[in-house]
C-alpha cells in the first residue's frame, strides 16, 4: 500500500522562480530564504518519495472565473506549465501519476467531497516554484517525483474554511493510504503566510498571527480550524488565505507528526515567507 | 457558520474582498486581464488598448480606471489582483510598485515599509 | 425571505425539443408524454414563481473532461443556450439571478459544499428542454421566472452519491430560505428516468426500478439514499444515473410535500419518462 | 461506502462504465467530440476526416473505430457516449440508429424493442 512519509510546507513566491533561475541563493537578501531549505533537501535525498502530491492555489492560469472549483484533482498523464502574463521562459511538463489521481478520487467523492476532476490542467507559479525548491532543476531531477496537483480557490470568495480545508486533507490521506501498489508519498502544501496584494493595506504582513499558525499547525490543527475565513483575510491579509494549503496538507499527514526543519523570513518580495518539514510518525 | 446574513463579510479597512458583489461587477475587466495569459493578446492590446477593451465589453469606470493606470479604480471596479496582475505585468510594474501606488508610496519607500516588517 | 412552492421533476429527452418545436402534442407519440404536462401547467399559472433553480446535469456542452466539477452552481446575467453539436437553432438566452447565485453559493461553500461557480455557462437540451415544457415559448413566456442552472455530474465516474444528491439538495434549501427578499421559488430536478444509450445493453429501461423511484421518492427519499451508484447504473441503466438530479430537487422540498401530479411512459426516444410535481408543505 | 477497492466497479453486462480508466484511454478521441459542438470543426472533420483526427492526436484504436463507424470499438477505446453523439450526429445517426448498431438491430427492430418494454 502506499505511504505517506510526511509534509513539506513553503510559501510559492513569483520572484523565487526568478532567484533560482538567476542563482541568487547565496545573495545577502537571498541567503535567509534558501538556507530553509537545506534540511528538506537532505530529507528528501534520504527518502526519495515516488509521488508528489502538490497542493497549491492557482492564480489565474489553470483556473478561470468562467467555472472555479473549490476543490480541484488533476488526473492527467503530465502537467504543463504555462505562461502566466509576464512571458517567463515555461518548465517542461511535469509527469503526473493519473492511476493514483483516479483512485483519490474515487475515494474522495465517496466520502462526500465534491471534487472536479481535471484530465489538463496548466499549473502556475504556486505549483513550480516549490518543485524547484524541493528537487533543483525540476522536472528534469533525476529523483524528480511524478506529480498529482490539488487546487483549492483562493481567488473568489466564498473560499473553503478552515475545517473544511484540514477535513480535506484527512480525506486525501485515506485515499492515498488505500492505493495497492507501495508507493511512498510526499504531501506539499504551497503559499501563504500573510500577505497582501491589493488595496490600502497593501504590503500588510502579520508576524504574530504567522508565528501562532506556525506553532499550531503541527500538534493542534483543530485549534486553528476556530478561525473564521473573515479572520484569515483580516489577520492574515488577503493572499494569506493561501495558508489553507497548509491545512489541506497538514490533515493528510495523520494525527502525530515530528517537526524536523522550520523557517520564517520577513519578506520576500511582498510576502512573509515560511516552511515547514513534517514527518509522518 | 460566520456568515449570518445576506452581507458575508466583515469591514477590513484598505481590504475589498473578492466575493460576488466584486465579481459581478468586474466579470469583463477580469475575463480581458485573463487572456493576458497569451502573448498574442497582451500583444493586441498594447497595439490598441481601446479597441481591445471595447471587444471585451469593458464598462466606462472599467476603461478609465485602466486609462488612469489606476489600481485602487479597478480594484473598486471589481477587478481581481490575480488577474489585474497579467495587466501591470504589461504595464511593466513590479509587484512593489504595485503596492507603492496604492498606497502612496514611492516604490522604495514601499520596499522599506516591507523590510521594516521583519 | 424567499419561499419554496415545489418541486417539478422530469425528463429532458433531447427528442423533446424538436417535438415540441413541431407542434407534435397531439401526435399518437406524443400525446401521452404531453398529456403529463396539462396539471403542471395549471400549478405554474396559480402559482408564478419568480426564480426558477434548474438542476440539470449538462451533456457534453457546457463542461468538459478537462474540468469536470461534481457540483456546479451558475452565478451569470444570463445563460446561453448553444449548438450541441446537432447544428440545432438555439434559443435566446435565460436571464440569471446572480445575486440569490451568489446567496446560495456562500451559504453552500459554508455548509462544506464543494461547489464550483460559473460565471459563464453554456446550457444544454437538459437545462433548457424542461423550461419549454413547464413555459411554453420559453424563455420568451411572460411568466418566464429568473434561472439559476445547477449541473451534477454524470458523465465522468465517480458521480456523487445519492446520498450526497439528497444533502445537496437539503443545503440548498437552507441557502434559498435565507434569501433575505420574499421571492417564490421552484426548483426542478431534470433527466431519467431509466435508459442507457451506449453498449450492448443500449435501450435497457426498467419499470418496475423507476416505479420503486417514484413511489418513494415524495415520503420516504432517505430509503433511496440505500442505492449504490453501482446499482443505480446495473438498475437504471447507464443515462439513468440522471436520477441523482431528482433526488436533489427532492432534497430542496423540505420533509413534508403533497404529490400534485405525476406521470410515466416509455418509450419517448430510449427513455422512460417521468415526471412528477410535489408542493411543499 | 460501494467501492471497497481499487477496482470500484461491479461487471455490468453490455455495459462499460465510464470512469478514470476508460477516460485515461480516451482523452484524446473525447476531446475531438467535444469540439464537434462548433460547426467550424465539424465541418473540418468532414473535409478531411484523418487530418481532423491527426490533429486531436487519436491513437491507431480510436481512428480505426471511427473509419468503421463502429461505435462498440469506440467506446471500448475509451469514448464516452455523450461526446460521442455528436460525432454520430455527423455521421447523420440518430440514437436509434446508434442503439441498432450497438445491439445487432435494425433501427426498426431496436424502436419496437422500446416500445415493447412498455
Ligand atoms: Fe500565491
Ligand atoms: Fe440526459
Amino acid at each position: 500500500m502506499a505511504k505517506i512519509l510526511g509534509g513539506i510546507s513553503t510559501s510559492h513566491i513569483p520572484a523565487v522562480g526568478h532567484a533560482v533561475k538567476n542563482e541568487l541563493h547565496d545573495d545577502p537578501y537571498w541567503k535567509p530564504f534558501f538556507d530553509g531549505y537545506i534540511k528538506i533537501h537532505s530529507w528528501i535525498k534520504e527518502n526519495k518519495p515516488d509521488v508528489v502530491i502538490n497542493i497549491y492555489n492557482d492564480h489565474g492560469l489553470g483556473f478561470f472565473l468562467d467555472q472555479m472549483p473549490t476543490f480541484a484533482i488533476g488526473a492527467a498523464h503530465e502537467y504543463r506549465n504555462e505562461d502566466e502574463g509576464w512571458g517567463l521562459p515555461s518548465l517542461d511538463p511535469f509527469p503526473g501519476h493519473p492511476e493514483m489521481s483516479w483512485h483519490i478520487i474515487e475515494s474522495m467523492v465517496a466520502d462526500e467531497f465534491d471534487i472536479t476532476s481535471c484530465q489538463e490542467l496548466a499549473v502556475d507559479h504556486g505549483f513550480v516554484v516549490p518543485m524547484q525548491l524541493f528537487w533543483p532543476g525540476a522536472p528534469h531531477n533525476p529523483d524528480m517525483p511524478r506529480a498529482i496537483p490539488i487546487s483549492a480557490n483562493t481567488v473568489q470568495h466564498p473560499i473553503p474554511t478552515l475545517k473544511r480545508a484540514l477535513d480535506f486533507g484527512r480525506a486525501l490521506r485515506k485515499g492515498i493510504e488505500s492505493f495497492p501498489e507501495d508507493l511512498k508519498v510526499v504531501v506539499l502544501g504551497t503559499g501563504g503566510l500573510s500577505h497582501q496584494l491589493e488595496g490600502e493595506r497593501a504590503g500588510f504582513i502579520n508576524k504574530e498571527f504567522d508565528q501562532y499558525c506556525l506553532e499550531n499547525i503541527a500538534h493542534n490543527p483543530d485549534l486553528l480550524t476556530k478561525i473564521t475565513r473573515q479572520e484569515l483575510v483580516e489577520k492574515a491579509g488577503a493572499q494569506g488565505t493561501e495558508f489553507l494549503m497548509w491545512m489541506m496538507m497538514r490533515g493528510a499527514l495523520g494525527d502525530n507528526v515530528t517537526e524536523i526543519t522550520r523557517n520564517y523570513h520577513i519578506p520576500i518580495s511582498n510576502t512573509a515567507s515560511g516552511t515547514l518539514l513534517l514527518e509522518c510518525e | 457558520m460566520d456568515q449570518p446574513g445576506f452581507d458575508y463579510h466583515i469591514d477590513i479597512p484598505g481590504t475589498t474582498l473578492f466575493d460576488g458583489k466584486q465579481a459581478m461587477k468586474g466579470y469583463a475587466l477580469n475575463k480581458m486581464c485573463y487572456a493576458f495569459n497569451k502573448e498574442v493578446n497582451r500583444d493586441a492590446f498594447a497595439a490598441d488598448e481601446e479597441a481591445f477593451m471595447e471587444s471585451y465589453g469593458l464598462n466606462e469606470a472599467h476603461k478609465q480606471a485602466i486609462r488612469d493606470r489606476d489600481i485602487l479604480a479597478m480594484i473598486a471596479a471589481g477587478g481581481n489582483i490575480y488577474y489585474l496582475a497579467k495587466l501591470t505585468g504589461i504595464f511593466k510594474l513590479s509587484v512593489q510598485d504595485v503596492g507603492g501606488m496604492q498606497t502612496g508610496m514611492t516604490t522604495e519607500e514601499f520596499k522599506q515599509y516591507l523590510l521594516d516588517q521583519a
